[in-house]
């Protein structure tokens, strides 16, 4: 690209000109669709898919449970039975479209709002829900289902992602790997430079990123001025957008994007277009920072709801189907609730457990002292 | 009336809006500080009060704050720069350590780089990981950056507004689990030096030394103490670097015992340079060891296990129970 | 861009797919060149620039006098006189040509090798060794030239440039910054992050990128697998690869990228394709990973000799002028030499100097401890 | 014949070549470590006879050194990452204390991470700035690294192959002033523990305690004050984290006096943690505080001043003379 010399001058202030949203035309993203807001099956001729009515009624299952759970979640933290709650609502198609795309064998780098990714792993959702009660950090064997843990920090794990899809490579095997992280997360350093090992290594690594329009409180125009799938292609690997409320089209283009890095082609950047309809945790205001409007805008494509019209409209699911759901859902709540409130808490040494694979003496000098420590106040409660 | 009760969070942002008010060179910077006001409402208002232009939502990235403040700060600004939580830091570290502390002493003195570092610090809210941690030590080893924590609103005002005006890197590190305890802030008070620790309880028997947080606990602890027969003296440090030992050593000369306190591991922490030099000043004057009482060699647990993680009111005592026996 | 699901399978290894450099065709990246290297002028559509044969005698003179200091700060170092040397040998045209295009008012943060931008702007030449004998860290003001310290620390400046940039636009001036670095830097998180922060602000800063083909032993294909001036536009600004053995087009596509960033039209990067004729550092032996014919290659590429021919083609100089300027060279020589020789060291106490503006009780207590310390020697010693 | 006189980087070169060939997942990774060798020429020769694949030059990033380290980790490999110099690790910091530090709590022990960090540290080599530093303190304070440093080539191959080893990261400083100091290196020795401190020379009326490159210095202090006739006790100590706190205690209860002796600057160093808690640990034994001699708290000085800043014999005496008239 060479320096438009004709373009006229524009304003010098940093904040007038940043601020503007770069104008549409040329640059307008095209958007992957499979299924309209109206629930319409529509084509891309770069990604065909068939799905019979089974695989759609399971993917309509899982966003609905996904949903269920999350709401269940906030509820449980509204209850004080959570100390925070990041609620994935509105996400549900990119994370159950990109996540059954995966293959067992795949492994799953997810940031604090992938639950309805661990779902479509097999992760039980109560797992989940350790570190926001505050009993763990991580409540789930990474391996059992190649999801790893939740990362906090934000864009960490885009490296990890990278350096374990190196490792895959290493080994020969044909699995992939795929790094969830949101729009916030595009402007940090680490995944740069994750995309810049992937593509230097040819890495077998997916990078998801959930734009969901906000950064804590912060629009995407505050990290970027031009489509985020659009930053791929500077680092030698393809970027797409894909209308992240549409199940089909993320259960697609992922499919195509791991199948990409599975046959040797390498990374590749998928930029789930989709909204936050809640508030960032329990601990957010959005009210503060964006107008209803907006949020109403995005309820009219809501995933579930147009994956529902698809059915309908196409019979693949009837009454029966629905209300049998319903009450899944309701036994999913309730095994969630119980589960929660009886979570027991961690034995106080478990402070000193796991900081080291192979010890460390002052981990044991501090174990021993504070054991001693404490079984003073059991001798003084017991006299 | 100068005088008015604020919490922390109030102190703070009335700090700033003085300081935006009265520099036009100073800024504020970060991750949502802008209309959200900062996940504590620390920045409350300030953007709309001051404009996008000097209130600035930043992008993403720790690194790309603290380097593009330095960059402000060589063109003759004054950013205060936050850092959303303790555990945020770590991104921009290098920048801090090896650019905005070493740069002003690269250049032998001809730039000067006036930014200061909020992070919110410390645990007992309750948080997922990440939010809770204690790095002073980490920073403190560092040449070239000053490193201050209030413990009260009158202070957190004031010492911020001293920060701001200082010439050097400060990193302002704010007791988050303190953030809404409330006291007098006399807006007209003429402040003493940024760096001098204070005296916060007389007593004879032994000195407690604490910062931020720790401060109200240790207060605690001497009130306790005092019901049964002990004097506890309790030194605010107020500053991380430079430490003012000279308070420390005169206090201990009279107490001959010191228990350092914090919430950070005690492994490398501030109470172990404390502890080394006040030995050293005061070898002949100390009749027990220095203590320490502070975190694990562990990471922030759980938030389940924090009360026990953290040094509170009884683990202080049995410090100086220890102290005392000797 | 859409995945290409007809490519055919590539190699899985990591190590053969990443090697290999990507092909050349649509992606053959254009560079901008108006000066070829048998001297001749050439017109670019977009960098039309006109030269006074004064200023291309300047220019010239710029080259030639920079790669004499160069050389002479190399034999200083093989003599002991300085610790360590970072020749710019071959980058003379990118320096050359880009820190002319800079206005006074503009601010230049370099790395540890642009000694001819630092000719540029007017920044002492022997000011620049202090560093390298080990008396100071940076021996300038930047303020007076408005050239930052040299950065050591790969990347780190990017942000430092953007800041100063983002300043820049507050204050409502005109002037711009540039940001220079190399294609090793390419790959640190702090110069994507600096890409992030200009282009959000629209801040008047140019990222000039060395090319040298290597850092240190790596060639470009461990940073990338595409031309690094497209790493740009996935961030939302332009960017242009340019001959950086032509000062001319330096010159012009600099000058055009300054003119932009002070009219408001935020970032751009250029990337200056040149060669590291040297090794990467006195210290480093470049034997050990290139090969001669490489360097030989870009000998015929030099952007002194082209400008010369291009000189005495046109006529615009004669043996009267490579005379003098012969003259100059010598005496610039002489003049570094004995300037470094009786440089004196800094008085032993500096070690306690400038860390702080504002003071810092530690500081003054050791310096204060180790003036008492030092002074038992000098009692010692008058005994 | 298993024993050979070795320069600390072959040691070090014949310590990965041993642990490249035991173990294929074992990895050598950083910038330059392949074609060149590294700038030290630690890693000559491996990328020849084990291949691209296993001896990796990594794009010029250290986070994404660090953070790709950790994911082939968790795919099973076993990184020993180089960094260049002590100076560039803070890019990688994050990456360090956040994730590689924590991970192995995070997942409740159910995910490892061996990955080894080697560092070459300290100065005295003539160098720019960034290339002369001991950051250890800054790594020490963090829980879930664990800290080495050898001061010879026996040590410099043996505990490499014990870090690589051992299941938790590590983070391996080699004392880059020493690398072409020559001593016996026995391949097929049994090696002690990898966090044991060594007595490098016995002594009895003070300890001497370093580690990495003041090792040397403070033998040779040693027997310039044997000359004086001072008896003094030399202890390597070998690792940061943990500090094997127990054989400095037992030296200093026969010594009675400790002088803590590394390049790091002084303010929140090691010597901080060792003096608090041995003086701790040994309140009765001591005759004089615990004194420390390292650097000043100010950044790495030009190197026409390093010898002026680091610790050298006189400085190391001075403190043992100090140390002795109590
Ligand atoms: C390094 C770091 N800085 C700041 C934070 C605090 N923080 C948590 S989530 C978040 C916003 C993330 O936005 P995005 O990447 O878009 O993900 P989303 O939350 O929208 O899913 C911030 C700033 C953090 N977790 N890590
Ligand atoms: C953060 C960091 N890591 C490593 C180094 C060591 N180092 C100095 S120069 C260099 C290569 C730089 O290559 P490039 O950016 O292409 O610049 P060039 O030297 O070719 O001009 C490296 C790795 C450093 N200075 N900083
Ligand atoms: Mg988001
Ligand atoms: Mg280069």
């Amino acid at each position: 690209m060479t320096v438009d010399s004709t373009a006229a001058r524009k304003p010098r202030s940093g904040k007038r000109a940043g601020a503007k949203k770069p104008a549409a035309g040329p640059d307008k993203p095209e958007l992957v669709q499979l299924l309209t807001p109206e629930g319409e099956r529509v084509e891309h001729p770069d990604y065909a898919i068939d799905v019979t009515p089974e695989e759609l009624r399971g993917l309509y299952r899982d966003m609905v449970l996904t949903r269920r759970f999350d709401g269940e979640a906030t509820t449980l933290q509204r209850q004080g039975e959570l100390g925070l709650w990041a609620s994935l609502l509105g996400q549900e198609a990119a994370q159950i479209g990109s996540g059954r795309a995966t293959r067992d064998d795949d492994y799953v780098f997810p940031t604090y709002r992938e639950h309805g990714v661990a779902w479509c792993r097999g992760v039980d959702p109560t797992n989940l829900l350790g570190m926001f009660r505050g009993v763990n950090h991580g409540g789930w064997d990474p391996n059992e289902n190649n999801f790893h843990l939740y990362t906090i920090v934000i864009g960490s794990q885009a490296l990890h992602a990278t350096g374990y899809a190196m490792g895959v490579a290493k080994d020969g095997a044909d699995s992939a790997v795929i790094a969830y992280f949101g729009d916030g997360a595009s402007s940090q350093g680490d995944v740069a430079e994750a995309f810049t090992f992937a593509a230097v290594y040819n890495a077998p690594v997916v990078f998801f990123c959930q734009n969901n329009q906000w950064a804590i409180s912060e629009p995407t125009e505050k990290q970027t001025r031009v489509p985020l799938y659009r930053r791929a292609e500077g680092f030698g690997f393809p970027g797409v957008r894909v209308d992240g409320n549409d199940v089909l089209a993320c259960l697609a283009v992922t499919k195509a994007a791991l199948e990409r890095a599975r046959t040797g082609q390498g990374p590749m950047l998928v930029e789930a277009f989709t909204y936050r309809m809640g508030a960032h945790t329990t601990s957010d205001d959005p009210t503060r920072y964006r107008r209803d409007e907006e949020r109403e805008l995005w309820e009219a494509k809501d995933p579930i709801l147009r994956l529902r019209r698809h059915l309908e409209r196409e019979g693949h699911a009837g009454e029966e189907f629905f209300a049998a759901l319903e009450a899944e859902s309701d036994a999913l709540a309730k095994r969630v609730r119980d589960t929660v409130r009886t979570m027991p808490d961690p034995a106080d040494t478990a402070i000193f457990e796991h900081i080291y694979a192979d010890g460390h003496a002052l981990v044991d000098e501090e174990r021993a002292q504070f054991v001693a420590y404490q079984a003073q106040f059991a001798d003084e409660e017991s006299n | 009336m100068a005088t008015e009760k604020l919490s922390i969070v109030k102190a703070i942002n009335a700090s700033l809006r003085t300081a935006l008010e009265s520099d036009p060179k100073v800024l504020v910077m970060g991750e949502d500080v802008g209309k959200l006001g900062g996940v504590f409402r620390v920045t409350d208002g300030l953007q709309k009060d001051f404009g996008e232009d000097r209130v600035i939502d930043t992008p993403l990235a720790e690194s790309g704050i603290v380097g593009t403040a330095i960059g402000l700060a060589l063109r003759g600004y004054r950013p205060v720069v936050e850092i959303q939580f303790d555990g945020f830091v770590f991104p921009a570290y290098d920048q801090i350590v090896t650019q905005l502390a070493k740069m002003h002493a690269r250049a032998l003195g001809k730039i000067k780089l006036p930014v200061v570092i909020r992070i919110p610090y410390g645990g007992a809210i309750g948080a997922v990981e990440h939010h809770s941690e204690s790095p002073e030590a980490l920073f403190a080893h560092v040449a070239g950056l000053k490193i201050v924590t209030p413990s009260n609103a009158s202070d957190a005002y004031w010492m911020l507004q001293q920060a701001i005006e200082c010439d050097d890197p400060v990193i302002f590190f704010e007791p988050k689990r303190r953030y809404h305890d409330r006291s007098e802030v006399d807006r007209e008070a003429v402040p003493g030096p940024l760096h001098a620790a204070r005296t916060v309880r007389a007593g004879k028997d032994l000195t407690l030394a604490a910062y931020g947080p720790m401060v109200k606990t240790c207060l605690e602890a001497a009130a306790a103490a005092a019901e049964e027969g002990k004097s506890l003296e309790v030194l605010d440090l107020r500053s991380v670097s430079p430490v003012d030992f000279d308070a420390i050593q005169a206090s201990v000369e009279r107490t001959r015992r010191l228990v350092v306190v914090h919430e950070a591991p005690v492994f490398f922490g501030s109470g172990a340079e404390i502890a080394a030099r006040i030995t050293e000043r005061c070898f002949y004057h100390l009749e027990a060891p220095v203590l320490r009482v502070g975190g694990y060699h562990a990471p922030y647990p759980p938030s389940r296990l924090e009360d026990e993680y953290l040094p509170g009111l009884d683990r202080v005592l049995d410090a100086v129970d220890r102290a005392l026996a000797y």
